[in-house]
């Protein structure tokens, strides 16, 4: 179970690939839910040209482990990862990596959906666009959408 | 006894007060800690609150040492 | 939208790199999410050698095919990618990827799942478990499980 | 008019039958096409059949010209 913030951009299917070779599982998981979120282009009717991701140091971490925590109280999972960048982003760069690895497909695709429903409606982090004109702060995340 | 007060994201821009540290008398709720802080400006409905690092109600009270933060709605993700 | 049937070990991580490379989509999708099964090397309490994936093909291509269709009827997606290997696969090896491109997360999640669901009750493939001892047909696959 | 046969999996090992082809004389209905072509061996009850590479019901009927398939439950993913 790991929890990593990034300032920098990275590859989530090379942290996928090396997170799972270090893990020494394989033959235990028949299941791994992977959830990447990537910055968009285009976001209330407007063009976004990058965006910077502020967060609350610790009190983050400390969050993403416990509910990564409270996921494999609820579902029967072997283990689980979750990246989240902070700093200036750009679009098509991957903002949130989650995955988790189960036995079966159940508890793979559950756990792997609250992770990411707890992480987007509690998690301490903001977003700020920048668009053509302006800056702003994005105001609130959908619940489920 | 003192206590530390972050404010994140649109809410530091808006109030335009930067972290901070507080002298208690005694026992303050956080709402009472935000009113001290931001001298009386009302605070917006949404306002999320943290002591410590955890979620807190407004009413959680705090007796010195500990970190308060303010911060708006989230938007990770 | 991509269907392939695949005779040899697959790095679903390296798949998933390139497809999305090559789709040249980044900046619309906000919301990617990849299912993984892999092979188990334990079954209905039995250790598991190796295994044999048996198919029908072109009735495979096409039904993968019509279940990524119907799920962009259903969702609003913008690419999907399913892999799915055939011949003698052994413990940890991938079996099948399942990924989804959307602009938001629920409508990636609920496309993942339909499609795995709908693979997993009708696509026609068959496993035949190799075993310490002698060889054995699994029966049949467990519903949402 | 001949049509295909084709059996996938543990039914094709339990049958002891590879794919055939059969001469039809007139329509029948793929259950039937299961009584000529097993010589009247019982059709296993969770047995699932496809015509020209689509799931059909046993009523569905064949002319000429098709592949008929019968195998197991599916078991991939």
């Amino acid at each position: 179970m790991q929890v990593e913030i990034r300032e920098a951009d990275f590859d989530p299917y090379a942290e996928l690939l090396q997170y799972q070779t270090k893990m020494q599982q394989g033959g235990q998981y028949g299941a791994t839910t992977i959830f990447v979120g990537s910055m968009r282009d285009f976001n209330e009717g407007d063009e976004v040209k990058a965006m910077v991701l502020e967060h609350y140091p610790k009190m983050t971490e400390n969050f993403l482990l416990q509910i990564s925590q409270e996921a494999a109280e609820k579902w029967s999972i072997l283990d689980s990862l979750i990246i989240h960048r902070v700093g200036e982003v750009h679009p098509a760069d991957p903002i949130v990596l989650v995955a988790v690895w189960s036995a079966h497909r159940k508890d793979a695709y559950e756990a792997n959906r609250y992770i990411m429903e707890a992480l987007k409606s509690k998690a301490p982090f903001w977003k700020k666009e920048f668009l053509e004109k302006g800056e702003r702060w994005v105001q609130q995340n959908t619940p489920g959408r | 006894m003192m206590i530390q007060i972050r404010f994140f994201a649109s809410l530091r821009e808006k109030l335009q007060l930067d972290d901070c540290e507080l002298e208690l008398v005694g026992p303050l709720s956080v709402e009472q800690v935000w009113q001290k802080v931001t001298h009386d400006q009302p605070m917006p409905a949404n306002v999320l609150c943290a002591v410590n690092l955890e979620y807190v109600s407004l009413e959680h009270e705090v007796t010195g040492g500990e970190e308060v933060a303010f911060f708006p709605p989230v938007t990770g993700g």
